[in-house]
């Protein structure tokens, strides 16, 4: 009753295969886009803008990357953490050697110079499949990662190897480095989230998105119809890879201000591989749903124990997290391998029939 | 032929003449390890026919159509279509010059719509780049509505337009053969290639998909090549059949030449062979 | 217990989501949140440090009514040694109860990530004996702390120590090192004050990088070692690194009395698992070792009450120790700020003025019951490491830790220029104007 | 000569590591061969395993006792896993299977800690930890432990290749493996199937668990190695027990070489066509095993010993 397709007609093409088919969803993800600029920044205090919603939001767009990758084109990764160290590295590289540029050129090298790594170590995909693939992309995290770390090029040769992010504005106002204020750093990292949510809303709807969704469900039949495999795995890794890179390098500029190999460790790849599961395998939404989830979780488990003083030990709390995280990917693959999107599906499927259950 | 003629559902006044031929396949051997699938068999494809190739389980007739497009390459013999001579096909090269085919077991993208399935058919003629899709503005925007509509036309020729949005994986088996069929024929394919395409359905949906086919090879000039279990519905649509028995071609002619040939009888009684 | 407290726990996730909203209890009492890791492979090493920390403000709770009368409120944020939840624990606690007073992030990377926000939040960071070793340069980075001593000089005091195990420091030219260290910035901060060193004394060191992703995979590192036979093997590991190393240098019949561990490789849990191999493995520190000292009476106490957070039999290791060292440091900064601001909850800022004017000598140190477990300090504007940084050396016998050395000084003259060298670099780069401190 | 020596004792000791390895890895390729599951969750089970086992001799019980009993934990947890887990993923594509697995991982990773803690615990069951000394003038050491801990792998490997080829259950096994439909329609219980094979790789599990713990403690780093296992699975096919063997060997061999032998001289290249002096390039096992893993797919998808894939439509 209050969400309805019915009704609404539609009497060109172009309208049919807008991003959102039913204007009340147009409203909807208008309004949340609307609210989370104007809005968020009023209510949230540092913490929550700080702490919860940049990184949230960074992650958002590596989790987006890995479901271009794992949700459309059916290829699994456990690299993810070293393509977002690639745009981390590359972008403090460029940042430091062109100081003029500006920032959001900065992050978007990084993202390009990540997509060009993905794309060398993507190619192993067109002989290798499943989990064999997800081998060849453990060799590109653990590979990457040893690579910036002994490399002092990378660094500009610091001594500890941990640079500092260096501190740039956009229209005057700073949105990196340590004073930048939360303010102005969420509305930077959204403006890079929205942009690329919506260009992967348009990527997936498109030729390029049929091709990958082709190749992830009958590789063979796909080939056989004029797909090129290596064409549209090869995008399908340098996309995923640029998005990656651009969350790494905000994760370094703009989150945790250092630019730090161990922040894209096997265990970041998990995390995201994690989110794309939960939030929901070949959706754009669920990307931030699982994201928003992966993340909260333990910090919901950690909140309820201080704010309402449970005698629980915070190594304990960590324990219940590990379990809760494993517990939830098995309950999720087996009762909803759709994920978290797929629940807001059935929602919104409920909703449309309420109040009358038939 | 007259057979054939009788049943079209508007028998056309002249005889039909076939063209050229669009595709030879000469002395083509096929083997999986010590296995000969497919035994030094020739024979053409002429433009505008209707194809039969028939023959016992494990003759080699599936292995002849991955031949055709190049899913296999054959160990020796050649391929000759559209005036290059090929030692066997490339995959790509058969999609993009308007070779297209349905499977024996059914090889649709499950998890996508059948419009989406439909519209990765077009996916050779559509070449807006990377950048255009992302903004999905302009040329790409206006390029995904023109196939959108060559699509719409190929659902409304098939009658499949109340599953348009539905994801195939979810549609019956008869609906998906449909759909599969509608995928070949948004490549517009100068071939169609069908690998059994009633196999499995009731007598209905076998008149339908005939008819479909049928419409297919008039209104659009298509040359299909069949494979089918049915002989019935083989002796009625087709224009000239092929038999394979063993790998190796027995049999080469219109259906009737085709019914009468010994070769083929003993295939099928099950004569020993020597 | 434990299955209670899970119920308790699943019970209390669902409100989770509401406690996000942060409510920021405003409670009377000095807050110190400490970022923990109890949790992960570096968890042997990180829960002795917390609980000998909570153990003694707990104590200072118990025993004074908290300090000079105002209470201590004690919160722990798990970290699992991880730098992204290092900084979402900051940002968590940092504004609570008033807010933080002094931040202890317990690791390198995490202080890394810490140094700019804290400066700008107005929050002392404490990173005892780990951390930016360049941060002792207080003009640069006026709210980071270091002290007792640093890598850099750690450094120079055990090569000190090897010298005189050889007999002067013209007995090194020519020698061999060997250096073990964790492929991660903690483990890099000495390499280039060894550099120098190498070069002033004439000796040569080969470097073993340990990567964290397999610190348990050593092999290879402990037969290069074999064939090259280095006169002394320096470590600077953590976590299960640690004990695998000594195991391996056990195995391959490494003279242990040879193998000097930093003072962050150099605990019960990284011997214990080697056996009776390990009998013989030195390491550096800066702390006492044991139960012999005075304050235990109180901690006792402590125990006695119910409030320990920990197992009675399990405290007094080197790691416990630090942690109450560290404790013990925070609550006379503590003190001394509130000489000047008066016995009332003070503020991050005020901590800052505390920590810069700490001024503790033998003396004090005997009156508060830790002569042995923590060195003297005195820190000063410009030097937030300390005037005398120096270590001891002690040795593991199978049972317990044993000092074998008194006090060895580090080499300032040397550390010093590039400790203000780094500063100054880090200051040119991030456009920071060193305060002046004359 | 002793170059030669050091050369030898750097390949043997190689070889020892992969043994290691192997341990690990054949725990995946018995789950993997009877249910088609690419198990991560194996590492996780030695940690797991060895902790229950250190737990119960730190409680004073005797050894048997205490393995006898940590065996009973892996059958429960392996029924536990068919009963709550594999159950409901029937028929599903590998690769969720293989996420689930992860989820497993993540699971048993937090309750191990939950139940045990974080402390490292010393283990001794009695493996001698002493050294030969070879060679002219005893260049080359081998060490009593890999020996014992390779034997020890040499008889497991026996005992689990007799029990496939010899016993009602083991054939029953290796019908599943082949095709699952088939088997059940002979009527092998497939859930039971996969009781059983789960509860040998947790029993596998605890003898590698055994081993690296009495090594190094029984600690939560163990079960990293659990990664290493991948590649070594990759090279030889995951289907086949020799294969985990072989893939074991070449693996930890090829990593010490390239460490010892292979980071040097790679350093040594770059800082020639660089310029920069003191590189160290040190570290090279953290990847090596995956890169290596990585060339050989490309060449060989199927492993060594597995077996060739014909694809068809």
């Amino acid at each position: 009753m209050f969400y309805r397709e019915a009704g609404i007609f539609k009497t060109s093409y172009a309208a049919d295969q807008a991003l959102f088919r039913i204007p009340l969803d147009r409203l909807f993800v208008i309004g949340v886009v609307v609210a989370a600029i104007v809005v968020v920044p009023l209510i949230s205090n540092e913490y929550w803008l700080g702490s919860i919603m940049i990184p949230v939001l960074i992650l958002s767009i590596a989790a987006l990357g890995l479901n271009i990758l794992t949700g459309y084109c059916g290829q699994v990764s456990l690299g993810t953490g070293a393509f977002m160290a690639a745009g981390a590295y590359m972008a403090y590289k460029i940042a430091t050697n062109f100081t003029w540029m500006p920032i959001p050129l900065v992050i978007v090298l990084g993202g390009l110079c990540a997509a060009s790594i993905g794309l060398a170590f993507g190619l192993p995909s067109l002989r290798i499949k499943g989990f064999y693939l997800a081998v060849t992309t453990l060799a590109a995290q653990f590979f990457l990662l040893w690579l910036f770390q002994k490399v002092p090029w990378f660094v500009n040769n610091s001594a500890s190897g941990v640079p500092t992010a260096p501190p740039r504005s956009v229209f005057g106002e700073l949105v990196t480095g340590a004073e930048a204020t939360p303010e102005a750093r969420y509305l930077f990292v959204l403006a890079f989230t929205v942009v690329l949510a919506v260009i992967a809303g348009n990527l997936v709807r498109g030729r390029i998105g049929r091709t990958w969704m082709a190749i992830r469900d009958m590789d063979i039949a796909a080939e056989l119809i004029g797909i090129r495999p290596l064409h549209t795995k090869l995008s399908a890794f340098a996309i995923s890879s640029f998005y990656c890179g651009v969350s790494g390098a905000l994760w370094s500029f703009c989150y945790i201000n250092t630019v730090e190999s161990s922040a894209f460790d096997i265990f970041r790849s998990f995390m995201i591989l994690f989110m794309v599961i939960v939030g929901g395998l070949g959706s754009v939404l669920g990307s931030f749903l699982g994201a928003f989830f992966i993340f909260l979780l333990p910090i919901a488990l950690n909140n309820v124990v201080t704010t309402f003083g449970l005698p629980i030990a915070t190594e304990t709390i960590s324990h219940i997290e590990f379990m809760a995280f494993g517990g939830l990917i098995v309950f999720f693959l087996i009762v909803e391998p759709h994920g978290l999107a797929r629940l807001w599906q059935i929602a919104k499927e409920k909703l449309r029939l309420w109040p009358f259950p038939y | 032929m007259a057979e054939a003629e009788n049943v079209r559902a508007e028998p056309s006044a002249q005889t039909r003449v076939f063209g050229e031929p669009v595709l030879t396949l000469e002395n083509i051997e096929l083997g999986f390890g010590g296995v000969k699938a497919i035994d030094n068999v020739s024979f053409e494809v002429r433009k505008g026919e209707v194809l039969a190739i028939i023959g016992p389980n494990g003759a080699g007739k599936s292995s002849m159509l991955n031949c055709i497009n190049g899913f296999y390459k054959p160990q020796s013999g050649s391929i000759t279509f559209k005036g290059r001579k090929l030692p066997g096909m490339d995959p790509h090269f058969a999609a993009a010059n308007g070779v297209a085919r349905t499977f024996q077991n059914i090889a649709l993208f499950r998890g996508m719509s059948t419009l989406d399935n439909l519209m990765t058919g077009r996916v050779l003629k559509m070449n807006r780049n990377f950048l255009w899709q992302a903004l999905y503005w302009g040329p790409a925007q206006r390029e995904e509505i023109e196939h959108r509509a060559y699509v719409e036309k190929v659902i409304d020729f098939l009658e499949i337009q109340a599953i348009r949005r539905t994801p195939v994986g979810r549609l019956p088996y008869g609906l998906q053969k449909r759909v599969e069929l509608g995928r070949a024929l948004a490549m517009e394919p100068e071939i169609l290639l069908l690998d059994e395409p009633m196999a499995g359905m009731n007598v209905e949906e076998k008149q339908d998909m005939s008819r479909f086919v049928l419409e297919v090879n008039e209104e659009f000039g298509t040359t299909i090549v069949l494979i089918e279990h049915d002989m019935g519905v083989v002796m009625d649509i087709s224009d000239r059949v092929v038999v394979l028995d063993y790998g190796r071609k027995i049999a080469d002619g219109t259906p009737d030449e085709v019914r009468a040939n010994q070769h083929v009888i003993d295939a099928y009684l099950g004569v020993a062979h020597d | 217990m434990r299955i209670r407290n899970l119920t308790l726990a699943l019970a209390g996730a669902a409100a989770g989501l509401m406690g996000l909203a942060g409510t920021a209890s405003a409670a009377e009492g000095i807050y110190i949140p400490n970022l923990v890791y109890k949790t992960g492979p570096y968890a042997p090493s990180g829960t002795p440090v917390a609980h000998g920390f909570a153990d003694y403000l707990a104590m200072i709770n118990l025993r004074d009514g908290g300090v000079n009368g105002v209470p201590i409120i004690y919160e722990e944020c798990e970290t699992g040694y991880k730098t992204d939840r290092g900084v979402e624990c900051y940002d968590r606690v940092k504004g609570e109860n008033g807010g933080a007073v002094v931040i202890n992030p317990w690791s390198t990377g995490i202080t890394y990530a810490l140094i700019e926000k804290a400066t700008v939040d107005k929050i002392p960071l404490f990173s005892i004996g780990y951390g930016r070793t360049s941060a002792a340069d207080g003009r640069v980075f006026p709210y980071v702390f270091n002290f007792p001593s640093t890598y850099w000089n750690q450094a120079t005091a055990i090569v000190r120590y090897i010298a005189d195990q050889e007999g002067g420091f013209d007995k090194l030219k020519g020698k061999n090192l060997g250096f073990v260290y964790l492929d991660h910035p903690y483990g890099k901060e000495p390499i280039p004050t060894l550099d120098i060193l190498a070069e002033k004394y004439g000796f040569t060191y080969d470097k073993y990088p340990v990567p964290p992703a397999s610190m348990t995979e050593q092999k290879s590192i402990w037969l290069q070692i074999r064939r090259s036979k280095p006169a002394y093997v320096v470590m600077w590991g953590w976590g299960a690194m640690n004990s695998t190393a000594v195991s391996e240098a056990a195995n391959v019949k490494y003279p242990m009395d040879k193998f000097i561990g930093n003072w962050w490789a150099a605990a019960e849990p990284d011997v214990i698992p080697a056996g009776d191999g390990a009998i013989g493995y030195k390491g550096a520190t800066f702390n006492g070792v044991g139960t012999d000292f005075k304050i235990y009476k109180d901690i006792n106490d402590l125990y006695g009450a119910g409030k320990g957070t920990w197992t009675k039999d399990q405290i007094g290791g080197v790691l416990y120790s630090r942690g109450v060292a560290t404790a013990a440091y925070i609550v006379e900064a503590i003190k001394t700020a509130q000489l000047k601001f008066g016995n009332r909850v003070i503020t991050g800022e005020e901590m800052q003025y505390g920590l810069e004017n700490l001024k503790l000598d033998a003396a004090a140190i005997e009156k508060l019951g830790l002569t042995g477990l923590m060195p003297p300090v005195e820190i000063t504007c410009a030097n937030h490491e300390g005037q005398n940084p120096a270590i001891k050396i002690q040795q593991w016998n199978g049972k317990v830790w044993e000092i074998k050395t008194d006090w060895i000084p580090a080499d300032t003259a040397l550390v010093r220029p590039l400790i203000e060298q780094d500063a100054a670099q880090y200051a040119k780069e991030n456009n920071i104007t060193p305060r002046s401190c004359s | 000569m002793s170059e030669f020596w050091f050369f030898l004792e750097v390949l043997l000791s190689g070889l020892f590591a992969g043994t290691m390895y192997s341990l690990v890895a054949l725990g995946f390729v018995l789950i993997f061969k009877a249910s088609g599951v690419f198990n991560f969750a194996q590492g996780t089970m030695v940690l797991f395993a060895a902790l229950c086992f250190v737990g119960f001799l730190e409680m004073g019980w005797p050894v048997a006792v205490a393995a006898i009993v940590t065996v009973g934990i892996m059958v429960a947890w392996a029924y536990s896993v068919e009963r709550l887990v594999l159950r409901h993923l029937v028929n599903q594509a590998p690769i969720i299977l293989f996420m689930a697995t992860i989820g497993i991982a993540f699971f048993l990773e937090g309750f191990a800690e939950f139940i045990w803690g974080s402390d490292v615990h010393p283990l001794n069951v009695g493996i001698p930890n002493d050294a030969w000394f070879v060679g002219p003038e005893g260049e080359m050491m081998i060490q009593q432990f890999d020996l014992a801990a390779a034997i020890i792998a040499g008889l497991l490997v026996t005992v689990l290749a007799l029990f496939f080829h010899y016993t009602r259950i083991g054939r029953a096994l290796r019908a599943v493996a082949d095709d699952h439909q088939a088997a059940l329609s002979v009527g092998i219980p497939l859930n039971q199937i996969w009781v059983i094979v789960w509860s040998v790789a947790g029993f596998v599990a605890l003898v590698a668990g055994i081993i690296w713990g009495s090594r190094l403690g029984v600690q939560f780093a163990l079960s990293i190695i659990a990664l290493k296992a991948l590649p070594v699975l990759i090279l030889g096919g995951f289907t086949s027990v020799p294969g985990a063997i072989v893939g074991g060997l070449i693996i930890g061999a090829g990593e010490k070489l390239a460490e010892i032998y292979g980071a040097p001289a790679i350093a040594e290249l770059v800082s020639y066509m660089s310029g920069i002096n003191n590189i160290s390039l040190g570290g090279v096992e953290e990847w090596f095993a995956y890169v290596l893993a990585m060339f050989f797919l490309l060449f060989r998808p199927q492993g060594l010993f597995g077996e060739r894939i014909i694809e068809r439509v």
